[in-house]
C-alpha cells in the first residue's frame, strides 16, 4: 500500500476492517479477476459509458503548434468526464462485496454525478456528501443526482467545500461500515483506494496507448493531464510509464499565485505537487498545502474540480522519482485555453482540463514531435463560472457576453 | 511499556478520563475548564490538540475544534497550554497525526513527543493512527517514556486485535459503538461484546463513544471497564456556554458539576460489579 | 425528390440554383463517396463524435416491462444528442463544395451547438439564426455557440421560435447563396435535404441493427424514437426500413392536448404525423399542424426539441404507407418518464427523448419481446425546464424540489 | 397564354406594378390605399395575401404580413377584398403555395384559381413555387384563364431559365438582386445581366426588389425593363402611417404620391431608352 514513503492507511480503526475487506476484495476481483469482475465492469463500461472513448487528431491545434496534437476524449464518457471509469468500478465492486449502500463525496459534482449515475444503473441506494457553498455552486450537478435517485447531503461545517465533504463522507462510512462503500472520488485516501481507482482509470492511456500507435504510427513524446486530486492524470499516465520515451505532465491549478498566505491559512492555489509539503491527509502520506504546523491550507482553483489541497500519493511518487514533471498554470491562463480550444477544436472542455491545454500553449515547444492530451471533461457544467470569470477578466479571444448578462 | 501514572490512574477500575479540545473557545478560560475537571474528579485528561480536518469527530466536536483554532490555537499554543495548566491528573494529547509529524525540524514524530516528554505529558491518542503506521510514533514513544493508546473499534477482532493490542500502553480506548464521536443515549451497544473480547488482555480498558451521564457511566462500568472516556458531553457545556456568553467560571462549575456525576457513575459502577464479580 | 406525394422543392427562385447544386454534391459526394467523402465523414465521426455510441442492455427497464429493452445512446455522442451527425456530414459537404460559411436555425439549440461544434472543428465560419424566445429559455445553448465562435442572430419576428428561425435562415441563404450552405437540422425542407439527413442520421440504425444481432441475437421487436422533425426518427429507422418484422414506432409530442384551437391558430401538440394534415412548409410537401386556411399553426410541446408544426416527408409518408406507426404521448406522461429513466437506469434522457419511453411506458405489451429505443440526446439541458415543469405537476416519482427554489 | 389584361398593362413598355398586403393594417384602409395606387399611375397590382411563414420576405414585408394577418385577413376575406375593390387596373395574387393548396374542399390548386378567376383577377405570382413544381397551378391557370408569374433570380441560368420561361406567363418577375424582398439604394446589381439573359423572350420583364425612388425606376427602365415592381417602399408608407396614427386619406395620398414619383421615373426611363434603342 505504499508508493516510496508515499499513500498508507492513515484512518480511525473503526475503518481498519472494512479497508481490509476492500483490500482483500480489491486484490480477487480487480486485480484477480474472480467471479469475471474486471470483465464485467469493462462490459458496462462500453455499454454504459461508452467506451472506447476516441484519440483525435487535432488538426488546428497541430497547426498552431506546428506539432502533432492528439485529443483523449474522456469528454465523451457518460456524465461528461472520465469520473464514471471510477465510480462504476467502485460501485460494481461494492455490489461484489455484498455492500447494499453506497456513499459518496464530491466537489464540483462530476464525482457526484458519476456515482450517482453508476448507483441507478447498479440499483444501489447512494448518498453524497457535497458542501453547502459547492451545492450552491453546483446546482444543475446536485439536481442531475437527485434526478438519479440518490440523496444529497449538504456538508455545513468549515468552508464547505470537497475538504469537508470527504470528512464527512469518512464519518458516515465509520458509522455504517458494515454494509456501507465509500466510493472514493480520486486516487487519494488510504490503500487500497489511490491503487484502485488508478486501475479503474487506466483504461484511458490503456485506450489511448493503442490509438496513438493506431493513428500516429508512434507513442507521444509527451502526455498532458491536469492535476487535482489526480485520478484523470493517473489514468492517463499509467500505462505510459514504462514507456521511457514519454515525458509526463501533471498540470496543476496555479490558481491565482503561487504564494500562499499563511496567516490566513489560504493557498491560492491548488498546486500541492508543484509547491506542496509532504504530510497526511484523508488517509494517506502524500504532498499537501499546509501550513508550517500542518494545518491543512484553503486550497483555490477556477475550477472547482482541482479545488483540492491534496493529490494522489502515487503521483506525489512519481513527481519525487522524476518520472512525472509537475506544472502548473494560473487562472487566467486556464480560462484563455478554455475558449481557444472551444474556439479552435469545436470542443468546450472542463475548466479542469483547460489547464492542460494553456500548460500546451506556453510550453509547446518542449513537448516534442507528438502531444497527447486528456481532455479530462466536457465544460457543459463550467458554462456559469466560465461567464463570471471571463466577465472579471480581459480575455482577447473571449466571445461577447453582453447577451448573457441576465445569467442562465 | 505503560508509564506509570497511567497506570495509577486506572489502579482504583474506575477511571473518569475527560476529554476537551485545549483552546475552547480560548486559551484562558479553556485553562479554566481544564481545570474544573480535575476538581470534578478526572483521573485522566485527554487534551485535544485541534487538527483542521478531523474525520474522527461528530458534529460537536468538530465545532470545539473550530471554536479553537479559530482562537488560534497551535501545537506551539497547546504546549503553552500544557505548560500553563495546574493540574496533577495525567494527560494525554489527542490530535491527528499530521500535527505530530509535521512539528520541528525534522520530519517524523520525534520532536513532538520529546517536547511533549519535557512538559510531563503522559501520551498520545490519534484517531487517524492505525498500528499499521504507528510504528515510528511507537518508537519515539518508547524513547521518551510516553504512552501510546490505540482505539479498538466493534468491528475490531482477531489479528487485527492482535496487532494493537501488542502496541497499546497506558490504556486501550475502547469504542463504544460504530460511528464518530458524540453524545448518544444508547450506549449499551456492543461495548460488552468488545469488553469481552478484550479480557484477555491486561491494559486498562477505557469505554468511550456515547458516554453523557452519571447513570451512563454507571453501566459501562458495572459491565466490566476500567474506564470512561467522556467527551462531547462536556464539549456541549462548553460550547453553551460559549453561545450563552457565560462567564468562564459558571461554565467551570457546570464542568466541574458534570464531571462529578460522572466520576460518581464510575464509582457507583466500580462498586455494584466488585461483589458481582466475588459471586462468580 | 419526392416521398410517394410528400417532399419536393417548394422554395423561392433564388435557392433553387443552390439546392440543384446541392443536389448534385449529394449524388456524387454522399451517394457515391466520390473523392472519400463518405470515408472522410465516417472518420470524423468516430473520431470527433465518438461513433460507435453503444447499444445497450436496459436491465431495469428489461425487469420493469418483462422483455428486453436496448437502449441507443445517442446521447453519447459529442454535443449530447443525434445531431452532430447530421451537422457534421453538412458542414464537411459545405466544404467539398467549396462554400466559405454556414448558416443555421436552431430551436431548442441542440441543431445550432452541434453545427458551430463542426464548424469550429472544421474552421468554418457559421451563423445560426434563433428565435428571441427561445434565446431566452436556452441561454447555455446559445452561449457554447458562442464559445465555439458562431454568431448567434436572434429572430425577433413572430413568436420567436424555431418555425420563424427556419424562415429567417432561409431568408439568409437567398440572400447570399453563392457562397454560403445552409444546414438545415433535421429531415425536412426542400429535396435533397430530407434524404441526405436521413442519409446522415442513418449511421444510428446501421450501428444499432448490427448491434443487435451481436447482442441480443436477433433483430428488435420494435424500435421506439421521439419524432419532431424526425431526424432521429429516420436516423433510427432507416436500416429497419427493409426489415418487415421490426415495428417502427414515431413517438410525437402530445403537448398538453391533440384538440387545437384554430381560432387562436394554436395546436397545443407537435403531433403533425398523428394529428396533421397535408401541406407545404418550409420547402417541402409533408403533413403540417395548419388552420383549415393553410395558415401554419403555433405548436407546442413541453420539450422544445419537438415543438415544430411540421415533420420530415419520408417519415409522413412511411406513416401514409403503414410502415411507420405515429403515437404520441403527452407532456405529463413524458416528463414521469424523464424521471423514471433517470432514477432507473442512471441515464437523464432529452424532454424529446422522454417521449419514446413514457410510450414504452404505456404500451409495452404490444411491442413484442426485444424493444429497441433510440436515446436520441442527453438531459442535461432541459434541467431548468424540467424543474419548472415538475413543479406544476404532481409527479409521484420525481425527487423533492425544494432544495432547489433558488433554480440554477 | 397570357390573357389580355397583363398583356395590355405591359404594351407601352413602362408598367408600373405596385405590391401591397391585402388587409394592411386593416380591411378599409387597406382598399383605400390599393386604390390609390392606381389614381397613382398602377398599370398592375400584385396584392399580397398573407402567410404565416413568408419565407422570401424581408422584414418590411414580414411586418405587413404580421398586420395583415392580425387584423384578421384570411383567403376568404382575401376575396372579399378583391370584390369590394374599385380599380380598374389588372391584379395579380401575390400569396404562398400552402394557402392556395388548401382551399376549397377538395385539396390542390384549382378551387383557389377558380374563385380568382371568378372575381376577376388576373394572375399569380407564389414566391415558393419554382417551376419545377407548378405544374397543377399552371394547369388550373390555364383553365381558368390566368397568368402565373415566375420570379427570375440572379442566378437563375441556363436550364432553369428555359424551363421557368416555358411556363411563365403574363409578365416574368427579374429579381435585381439576391436576397428577400426589401427596399434598397443599390438597384443596379445584376439586373443588366438579367434582363440581358432574358432578351430572346418574348415576354414582358418586370423588375423588382429594391426599386423605391423614381430615379431608381427610371435607370431600371432605362436598362431594359418592360416594368418595374415595388413592395417595400410602399408598404413602408403604410408601416408608418400605421405607427403614427394618421388617418388613412393621409397615408393614401402619400401612397398616390409616391406611385406617382415612381410610374413618372419608369416613363421617364423609357423616354430615354428609346432613342438609344434606335441609335444601335
Amino acid at each position: 500500500g505504499k508508493f516510496g514513503d508515499y499513500g498508507g492507511q492513515y484512518v480511525p480503526e473503526a475503518l481498519m476492517p472494512a479497508i481490509e475487506e476492500l483490500e482483500d476484495a480489491y486484490e480477487r476481483y480487480v486485480l484477480a479477476n474472480e467471479d469475471g469482475f474486471m470483465d464485467e465492469f469493462r462490459e458496462r463500461l462500453a455499454d454504459f459509458g461508452g467506451r472506447p472513448t476516441p484519440t483525435q487528431y487535432a488538426e488546428r491545434l497541430s497547426e498552431r503548434y506546428d506539432r502533432d496534437v492528439y485529443l483523449k476524449r474522456e469528454d465523451l464518457l457518460h456524465g461528461g468526464a472520465h469520473k464514471l471509469n471510477n465510480a462504476l468500478g467502485q460501485v460494481l465492486l461494492a455490489k461484489y462485496m455484498g455492500k447494499e449502500r453506497i456513499v459518496a463525496e464530491t466537489g464540483a459534482g462530476q464525482h457526484g454525478t458519476a456515482t450517482a449515475m453508476a448507483a441507478a444503473h447498479l440499483d444501489m441506494p447512494c448518498e453524497v456528501y457535497m458542501g453547502e457553498r459547492d451545492i450552491n455552486r453546483q446546482r444543475p450537478n446536485v439536481f442531475r443526482m437527485k434526478l438519479n435517485g440518490s440523496e444529497v447531503n449538504p456538508v455545513t461545517v468549515g468552508r464547505g467545500t470537497l475538504k469537508e465533504a470527504i470528512s464527512e463522507t469518512m464519518r458516515d462510512w465509520a458509522t455504517n461500515v458494515e454494509d456501507t462503500h465509500y466510493v472514493i472520488g480520486s486516487v487519494v485516501g488510504p490503500h487500497p483506494f489511490p491503487a484502485m481507482v488508478r486501475d479503474f482509470q487506466s483504461v484511458i492511456s490503456e485506450e489511448a496507448r493503442e490509438q496513438m500507435r493506431e493513428k500516429a504510427g508512434t507513442l507521444p513524446d509527451s502526455v498532458l493531464a491536469c492535476a487535482g486530486g489526480g485520478s484523470n492524470t493517473m489514468g492517463a499516465f499509467a500505462e505510459f510509464v514504462d514507456d521511457d520515451g514519454v515525458e509526463l505532465y501533471a498540470v496543476e491549478a496555479g490558481g491565482s499565485t503561487l504564494d500562499v498566505d499563511e496567516e490566513a491559512g489560504v493557498a491560492p492555489n491548488s498546486a500541492s505537487l508543484s509547491t506542496g509539503s509532504e504530510g497526511v491527509l484523508h488517509g494517506a502520506r502524500t504532498k499537501l498545502l499546509q501550513d508550517r504546523d500542518g494545518q491543512i491550507m484553503e486550497s483555490h482553483s477556477v475550477s472547482s474540480g482541482l479545488d483540492y489541497a491534496g493529490v494522489g500519493p502515487e503521483l506525489a511518487y512519481l513527481v519525487d522519482e522524476g518520472r512525472v514533471r509537475a506544472v502548473n498554470v494560473d487562472d487566467d491562463a486556464a480560462l484563455t485555453a478554455f475558449h481557444r480550444l472551444s474556439q479552435l477544436e469545436g470542443v468546450i472542455p472542463a475548466l479542469e482540463t483547460a489547464h492542460a491545454f494553456a500548460y500546451l500553449e506556453a510550453n509547446d515547444e518542449e513537448l516534442g514531435d507528438t502531444v497527447l492530451v486528456n481532455v479530462s471533461g466536457r465544460g457543459d457544467k463550467d458554462l456559469e463560472s466560465v461567464i463570471e470569470e471571463t466577465a472579471q477578466r480581459d480575455i482577447d479571444i473571449a466571445p461577447d457576453m453582453d447577451a448573457f448578462a441576465g445569467g442562465f | 511499556m505503560s508509564n506509570p501514572e497511567l497506570d495509577a490512574a486506572f489502579a482504583d477500575g474506575a477511571a473518569f478520563v475527560p476529554y476537551l479540545a485545549a483552546g475552547d473557545p480560548d486559551f484562558e478560560s479553556s485553562i479554566e475548564y481544564v481545570e474544573a475537571l480535575e476538581r470534578g474528579g478526572a483521573d485522566v485528561i485527554e487534551l485535544g490538540l485541534p487538527f483542521s480536518e478531523p474525520i474522527a469527530e461528530g458534529p460537536t466536536i468538530q465545532e470545539a475544534v473550530v471554536r479553537s483554532l479559530e482562537g488560534g490555537m497551535t501545537p506551539a499554543r497547546f504546549f503553552e497550554f500544557v505548560e500553563a495548566l495546574d493540574v496533577d491528573v495525567p494527560l494525554v494529547c489527542m490530535t491527528y497525526y499530521n500535527l505530530i509529524y509535521q512539528y520541528g525540524d525534522e520530519s517524523g514524530p520525534r520532536p513532538f513527543v520529546e517536547k511533549a516528554a519535557e512538559l510531563g505529558l503522559s501520551g498520545f491518542v490519534v484517531p487517524d493512527l492505525p498500528a499499521e503506521e504507528a510504528d515510528p510514533l511507537r518508537e519515539a514513544c518508547d524513547e521518551f517514556g510516553l504512552d501510546l493508546v490505540f482505539i479498538v473499534a466493534p468491528t475490531t477482532r482477531g489479528d487485527r486485535l492482535e496487532r494493537i493490542m501488542e502496541q497499546v500502553s497506558g490504556y486501550v480506548y475502547v469504542q463504544a459503538r460504530l460511528g464518530v464521536t458524540g453524545a448518544q443515549d444508547d450506549v449499551s451497544g456492543q461495548t460488552a461484546a468488545s469488553l469481552d473480547r478484550l479480557s484477555a488482555y491486561d491494559v486498562p480498558k477505557a469505554v468511550g463513544f456515547g458516554i453523557k451521564t452519571g447513570d451512563h457511566a454507571e453501566r459501562i462500568v458495572e459491565g466490566g471497564a476500567d474506564g470512561i472516556i467522556v467527551g462531547s458531553a462536556l464539549v456541549d457545556i462548553v460550547a453553551e456556554g460559549h453561545e450563552n456568553g457565560d462567564d468562564a467560571a459558571t461554565v467551570a462549575a457546570r464542568l466541574e458539576e458534570k464531571a462529578r456525576e460522572l466520576k460518581d457513575g464510575a464509582e457507583r459502577g466500580l462498586a455494584q460489579r466488585a461483589p458481582q464479580a466475588e459471586r462468580t
